[in-house]
């Protein structure tokens, strides 16, 4: 594989005050790939993507993004870099309508409110109802179509499928495998499952802040999956 | 087994959605009951209904031969109904044992108590340290909530579900977020609660709902449109189509 | 003076609204006693609060340990502080504020008001109203104690009939719906007590509704400090005054050319009030010693002083007997002030006198 | 290491000491200032127990102040006159004894407040704080242009009420009075934070739904501790009017009620003494600026906003912070 | 009375609606859309027409000064928002409320070391001046005329700025949660200012425009402060429509009450009773509106429940 490198996490430090959360990950994206970010609750996964965005700030290491350096720089500087965010628990603007959601922060490109209502059928008679109302099923989604609609050159997912339903989450994964293949580059932070396994190219996994183990997530050993990931 | 909970003919609209379609459905001791089915299909609606924090437009809602279908949320609280939420909802700037705490007062009415301090021992009973076990969070009970992860916050949604005293647990999607780990974790507090009291359970993790449910209904747009053992439920051919998929 | 010593307390308005009257009040008294060794004065802003007022009063008694009290602006704080102060065995000058309850029952022997009573100048628009021969007129005040108290004196003059009363709200600062009023009732003037800004946005909205008919009002509204807010839309307004800059005797002059030179801006109103009220003090001083109580507050009750209105002295129940005159607003150069047409009451005294056992 | 306790505790006999030196040194003035001190912290004490403990910012306390001053003066001034109050269903014509003075204060500004609340407190956030300034906004227009009671002038009750015999017009009795209240107030409320219900009275100020899915009608909750603090807010209008022996409206204006939440704020929010530390520290701002310049308003303002911008505890949380870094 | 007194008072209630409007626009912007306590709205007020009497006084241009109440008020607004205002996003109200009492306090002080205790000097220019028949019978001010399209001209450039375009939907989705719009891509902060300034200029212009037929002084802010949170709290918040309508309504029952209820308390008592009661229950009145539309819809009357 010798694809250009998207994303590059090298030895970062982070903390909340004087939590120190992260402790020296690293984590290298390429273009077009999907790589999933794994690790039991509470080991700094939503950390690291929160110092990847900029909405906290490492003290420690360094970050780039196609080769620029962005450990530092403002949220919004990187967004706009094209890094798109489907956050922790939604955080979808409850005091907006669904199609203010969407169109509120997009940027021209493939994603447009057609093609998220292709995805979602769900909105199409509800993009003018106040998001707050949607079931927590619906918010999910909203916040993913939130996300496309910035076209981003790298997708960042957290907590990818949570609350979505089987059906739903198949849907996402499918079109995550779509996008991967017109070179947009994937993070993913899931439950692990068989479709994680199937769709990422690599993983990393956290341990208390810190990166333990990283490969192709099928080859994981019994040892190392029980011992990081408690199964 | 006896019914402890029985809705009957529920319906509700929003508007142009119909959140309940005429619902008919019921909750028995000693078990676990999975309710599953698409998003938006009104579970969360239902649970809401139960409790009170929103109104029917019709049918009856039956507690223990009870018809409580007008009472108020904090009466149903009283009369032993207890829920976590679909979006976790503790009171972040309160240590645990102050969450489990609040939810003791309300149960007891002791809200209206001005005078004793809560260190005192009256408040932190036996009762609230073995609840605090059972979650796995007695170590950490001085611990603000703000300062837990993902999981400990799902764990202490339950542990003040239980300090409720309940007759019934309502759990809107308790594993949401949860490792592989917790969620084996979660299993096994599930299994042992729900002797004591029944669980009406919403879970989209599939092979949680099939491990541990006893029965499961099947809501979509608002209709159940199947009820039964886990092995009923996964050869439905109307449950694979509308929710399953081809997993 | 012959070496009688004497400290006066000064609480008036210096921050806040209103302040300017405060500043006024204070600049005249200084400039009386500035040549007075024997004078000491401390002052003390009361913010327009009565409660503060009262305390900064509980002050100069209990710690500064004045002889004389001064300077309260507003009937409100003077009604907060004065029964105090005189009940402590202190001398209250007023400077500006008269209200009704001290001049009557509430009268004391060490209360004097060296200003007005708060009907006088109402009282005096009143007989300005009949001498023009208005017959129908129109009146409006804010609804509060010195708002009634004003229609109260206009009426108690006036002959006419009333075409209409509004009691406006305190603070308002539109007047479209009275200016209706006005029109609709085919009054032929109209009196009006508007203190501040309330009488600078009645005045100015006046104008430009394009009514004809001529207007009354005491000299608050259009007196040095604020005519300059208030422009042409003043011009031609008679208002009633117990002073004026060009009242013709040689202490005014005086007054008014020290003011200029000292502040660099016209005397006021109010200034005046401050300036006699520090000549009144200085004249009883050259008489007694404050400390002997009888004979300092006859001294005071003499009123033997160049007053800057000419003729002054005190009725029974300490309150002046003075001339009250119209003025007119005209235009010197480019700067609006006042003349005086004539006079409105003449040797004019109060109507509390029966009721004050003094 | 100081502690929060310590704090308060060197604040109040502090206070007391000074007035005692006050007494000895021959300085009633300043007697009077901390006599307003301590009834301008019993007001914002009232106030900081639903807006630092429940998140109630009510911008209309003011309301309660004023009405307690209202009630106590009323009272005494009938009592003054020997003038009939009513006549219905017995004759009463007020009283000068301090005792039943607050009785009726804390009566009736307890019903001001359940009467305030219950429509209050249906509401939330913003709306809570209009509301609430406009049921004061309205008591004060009413003030203004009542004529019975003065209007906008007021009126003086020329001496205080009487305690027990005590002579309250000397200002270090009187002092002692406000005191042993202050005592009182800090002692309620330091019982009533701490209880269950104080601990309820919290969780309605952090989350809402939570407080519901336990079984606690936040309202009840929330009234409760509304008229409580309106009674605390109500018993220092009554001593306000008392140190100065008069009554006006200006005890019902909004910037009454700003005043109070700036106490609250700069002392510490939802601290028990806060109040007490935010009321001392602008009366002493007042007095020693006020004295140089005219214009000490500006360098007020200057100071409440670095107080919030860089000391986000208020002078209390400050002085913690400071210490811990030391 | 007659009918024509009645309509024509009527319209003054309308035409304090649209003043009240004014007033109450900047505050929309900064307090409706940008959730911020801005008890200084006031003071960039009286700043407005402070800079415009200034100006008139040096340029005696009525139309220079208005320019100069407006510029300088958004200056004054973006320096403050860039100092002290950024750092209040992220606090309580409690803080903002603090904070912008404070500024009120500043402000009001520095003007008046400045310019002195004394009111200033602002009037209608001469096109504007007298008044023109619009009905028979019934004379209306040229300026209030201009007041009104003034203040129809900014309900709509607000309308279309905070509901139509994404500039409005972006502001209030940082209202809601800033961070979260920050990591879309949106320059939150850039934003915030630039709409304090817009809201400044409002209120700098409406200062000017008011201060003009009404009095140029310090504290002259300090009511009409109250007066615009009422409006925006009854329209409910965020609602741009809502403080119109609220406006309108306000200025009607504000103008009919303190006409009508005197004239009908004269029925049962005297006169001059009459005027004084009737004058106490109508100064009271907005506040009693309120409280009843509040006790009605707790949220105001546009204003969104957000569950
Ligand atoms: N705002 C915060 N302040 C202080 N500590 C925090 C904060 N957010 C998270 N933490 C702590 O940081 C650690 C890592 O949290 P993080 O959210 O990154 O975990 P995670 O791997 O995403 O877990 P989960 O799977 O539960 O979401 C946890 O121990 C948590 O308690
Ligand atoms: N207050 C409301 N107003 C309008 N529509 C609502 C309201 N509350 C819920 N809905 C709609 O009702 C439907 C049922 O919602 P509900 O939250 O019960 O779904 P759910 O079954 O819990 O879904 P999920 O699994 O996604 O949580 C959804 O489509 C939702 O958008
Ligand atoms: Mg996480
Ligand atoms: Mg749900």
């Amino acid at each position: 594989m010798n694809k250009s490198l998207i994303l590059k996490l090298d030895n970062i430090y982070s903390s909340y005050g004087n939590v120190q959360v992260l402790n020296g990950v690293n984590l290298q994206i390429r273009k077009g790939e999907i790589v999933s970010l794994l690790g039991r609750n509470g080991m700094g996964k939503s950390t690291t993507i929160k110092s990847i965005c900029g909405i906290l700030k490492p003290h420690f290491g360094r970050i780039e993004f196609n080769n620029v350096k962005i450990t530092g720089m403002e949220s919004y500087k990187i967004a706009r870099l094209g890094v798109g965010l489907v956050p922790e628990g939604r955080r979808i603007f409850a005091n907006l309508t669904v199609k203010e959601n969407l169109i509120g922060s997009s940027i021209k490109g493939y994603w447009d409110l057609d093609k998220i209502i292709t995805l979602f059928p769900i909105f199409e008679e509800r993009l003018s109802q106040l998001s707050s109302n949607l079931s927590g099923g619906e918010q999910q989604m909203l916040a993913i179509g939130r996300a496309l609609m910035t076209n981003p050159s790298l997708l960042i997912l957290d907590e990818a499928t949570e609350g979505l339903s089987p059906v739903i989450s198949q849907k996402i994964w499918n079109v995550l495998k779509k996008v991967s293949n017109e070179g947009i580059s994937i993070l993913i932070i899931d439950k692990i499952s068989q479709e994680l396994k199937n769709v990422s190219n690599h993983s990393y996994i956290l341990e208390r802040g810190k990166s333990v183990w990283s490969g192709k997530l099928s080859e994981i050993s019994i040892d190392d999956s029980k011992l990081f990931l408690g199964v | 087994m006896n019914k402890i909970l029985k809705i009957v003919n529920l319906k509700k609209n929003f508007g142009a959605i119909t959140a309940s379609n005429d619902i008919n459905f019921c909750l028995e001791t000693g078990e676990i009951h999975a309710l599953i089915g698409p998003n938006g299909a009104g579970k969360s609606t239902l649970i809401k209904q139960i409790m009170g924090e929103i109104k029917q437009d019709s049918g009856e809602i039956v507690l223990s031969g009870i018809n409580i279908s007008n009472f108020k949320t904090e009466d149903r609280i009283h009369l032993g109904f207890a829920r976590s939420f679909q979006i976790t909802d503790v009171i972040l700037d309160f240590t645990i044992l102050q969450n489990v705490l609040l939810a003791k007062i309300g149960k007891q009415k002791k809200y209206y108590n001005f005078y004793s301090s809560i260190e005192s021992s009256e408040f932190s009973s036996e009762e609230i340290k073995s609840i605090l076990l059972k979650i796995d969070l007695w170590d950490k009970k001085e611990t603000p909530a703000s300062l837990l992860s993902h999981g400990e916050r799902r764990q202490l949604e339950i542990g003040i579900a239980l300090a409720l005293d309940p007759q019934l647990i309502l759990l809107d999607e308790p594993m949401a977020g949860l490792s592989l780990d917790k969620i084996e974790k979660m299993k096994f507090i599930f299994n042992q609660i729900k002797n004591e009291v029944p669980i009406l359970l919403i879970e989209h993790n599939m092979d949680v709902v099939f491990s541990i449910a006893n029965r499961i209904s099947v809501l979509v747009n608002g209709k159940i449109i199947a009820s039964g053992t886990s092995s009923e439920i996964k050869t439905n051919l109307d449950v694979r189509k509308a929710y399953l998929g081809t997993a | 003076a012959d070496g009688h010593k004497l400290k006066v307390g000064m609480i008036t308005t210096l921050s806040g609204g209103g302040s300017g009257l405060g500043i006024d009040v204070r600049d005249g008294f200084m400039l009386a006693v500035r040549s007075s060794k024997d004078i000491e004065v401390v002052i003390e802003d009361d913010q327009r609060k009565p409660d503060i007022a009262v305390q900064l009063a509980d002050k100069m008694i209990q710690s500064e340990k004045v002889d004389v009290l001064t300077g309260i602006i507003w009937s409100n704080l003077a009604m907060a502080v004065v029964p105090a102060a005189v009940n402590q065995g202190k001398f209250y000058l007023s400077p500006n504020a008269g209200p009704s309850a001290l001049a009557g029952k509430g009268c004391h022997e060490n209360y004097f008001n060296v200003a007005w009573q708060n009907d006088n100048l109402h009282e005096a628009a009143g007989g300005h109203a009949n001498s023009t021969g208005f017959k129908n007129t129109f009146i409006l005040a804010p609804n509060y104690p010195a708002g009634k108290d004003a229609l109260t004196g206009f009426k108690r003059y006036f002959k006419g009939n009333l075409a209409g009363e509004i009691y406006t709200k305190l603070g308002q600062t539109d007047y479209a719906v009275e200016i209706a009023q006005i029109r609709a009732s085919n009054a032929d003037s109209v009196f009006f007590f508007l203190p501040g800004g309330m009488g600078i946005g009645f005045m100015k909205q006046y104008a430009q509704s394009g009514i004809e008919i001529p207007v009354v009002g005491p000299a608050f509204s259009f007196d040095q400090g604020i005519l300059k807010a208030v422009g042409d839309a003043a011009l031609g307004v008679k208002n009633t005054s117990q002073w004026s800059k060009d009242l013709d005797n040689k202490a005014n002059k005086k007054f008014v050319s020290d003011f200029q030179n000292e502040y660099g801006r016209l005397p006021s109103l109010y200034a005046s009030q401050g300036y006699d009220t520090g000549r009144l003090l200085i004249s009883a001083m050259a008489k007694a010693s404050v400390n002997d109580m009888e004979a300092f507050r006859d001294a005071l009750r003499s009123a033997d002083f160049d007053s800057t209105r000419g003729q002054f002295r005190f009725s029974s129940n300490h309150h002046p007997i003075q001339n009250i005159y119209v003025r007119e607003v005209i235009k010197e150069g480019d700067t609006l002030t006042n003349k005086i047409v004539s006079v409105g009451l003449k040797d004019h005294s109060n109507a509390y006198v029966d009721q004050c056992s003094m | 290491m100081i502690s929060e306790k310590k704090i308060s505790y060197i604040s109040l006999i502090g206070i007391f000491f000074i007035a005692i030196f006050s007494e000895y040194f021959d300085e009633p003035y300043l007697i009077t200032l901390l006599s307003r001190i301590i009834i301008f912290s019993i007001a914002a004490i009232g106030l900081n127990l639903v807006l630092g403990f429940g998140n109630l910012v009510s911008f209309g306390h003011a309301a309660f102040f004023g009405l307690g001053g209202y009630v106590s003066g009323i009272l005494a001034i009938h009592a003054f006159n020997s003038e009939l109050l009513i006549s219905w269903p017995f004759l009463f014509s007020g009283s000068n004894n301090s005792i039943i003075i607050w009785l009726f204060t804390i009566l009736f500004c307890s019903l001001l407040a359940l009467l305030v609340g219950a429509f209050s407190l249906r509401t939330s956030g913003v709306y809570f704080i209009m509301i609430t300034l406009a049921f004061a906004q309205m008591l004060y227009y009413f003030a203004i242009s009542w004529p019975s009671y003065g209007g906008e002038d007021g009126f003086s009750i020329y001496v205080r009420s009487t305690l027990f015999g005590i002579n309250t017009m000397k200002g270090l009795n009187f002092f002692f009075i406000c005191f042993f209240w202050l005592l009182i107030i800090l002692f309620i409320t330091g019982k009533v934070v701490n209880s269950p219900f104080g601990l309820a009275l919290r969780a309605t100020r952090l989350n809402l739904t939570r407080v519901k899915s336990v079984g606690i009608n936040p309202f009840r909750i929330q009234l409760m501790a509304f008229v409580l603090s309106g009674a605390i807010t109500g018993i220092a209008g009554s001593l306000y009017v008392d140190l100065n022996r008069f009554v006006s409206p200006s005890l019902l204006s909004w910037q009454m009620s700003g005043e109070f939440i700036v106490f609250i704020l700069i002392g510490g929010l939802g601290r028990i003494y806060g109040p007490l530390i935010g009321a001392a520290f602008f009366v002493a701002f007042e007095q020693f600026f006020g004295s140089y310049t005219e214009h000490w308003q500006i360098f007020l303002g200057i100071i409440i906003i670095s107080t919030v911008l860089f000391a986000k505890g208020g002078i209390i949380g400050f002085i913690l912070e400071y210490k811990k870094n030391e | 009375m007659t009918a024509e007194l009645l309509i024509e008072q009527f319209l003054n209630g309308l035409q304090f609606g649209f003043m009240l409007f004014l007033m109450s626009a900047g505050l929309t912007l900064i307090f409706g859309v940008m959730g911020l306590i801005n008890l200084a709205h006031g003071s960039l007020y009286m700043i407005g027409a402070f800079s415009a009497a200034a100006t008139f006084a040096f340029f005696n241009s009525f139309w220079l000064s208005l320019l100069a109440s407006f510029s300088c008020a958004a200056i004054v607004g973006i320096i403050v928002e860039k100092t002290i205002i950024r750092k209040l996003y992220n606090r309580d109200h409690l803080d903002q409320v603090l904070v912008t009492f404070a500024l009120i306090l500043f402000f009001s002080e520095l003007v008046r070391w400045i310019f002195g205790a004394f009111p200033l000097y602002l009037d209608v220019p001469e096109l504007l001046n007298g008044s023109i028949e619009i009905f028979s019978g019934i004379y209306y001010s040229k300026y209030r005329l201009f007041i009104i399209f003034v203040g129809l001209i900014i309900a709509i450039f607000l309308f279309f700025l905070i509901g139509k375009t994404n500039l409005g939907i972006q502001i209030r989705a940082g209202q809601h949660d800033r961070e979260m719009i920050s990591a879309l891509g949106v320059d939150i902060s850039k934003l915030y200012t630039l709409l304090f300034g817009v809201g400044a200029a409002l209120a700098g212009l409406a200062g000017a425009l008011i201060g003009t037929i009404q009095s140029v002084e310090v504290g002259m802010g300090e009511p009409i402060l109250i007066l615009a949170f009422v409006i925006i709290v009854i329209g409910g918040i965020g609602s741009i429509k809502g403080a119109f309508i609220a406006s309108l309504l306000v200025g009607v029952v504000d103008t009919l009450g303190r006409f009508l209820i005197p004239w009908v308390l004269q029925t049962v008592t005297n006169p001059s009773d009459a005027m004084s009661i009737g004058s106490a229950i109508g100064s009271m009145l907005i506040y009693i509106l309120m409280a009843i539309i509040l006790i009605l819809k707790p949220t105001g009357l546009y204003g969104k429940q957000l569950s």
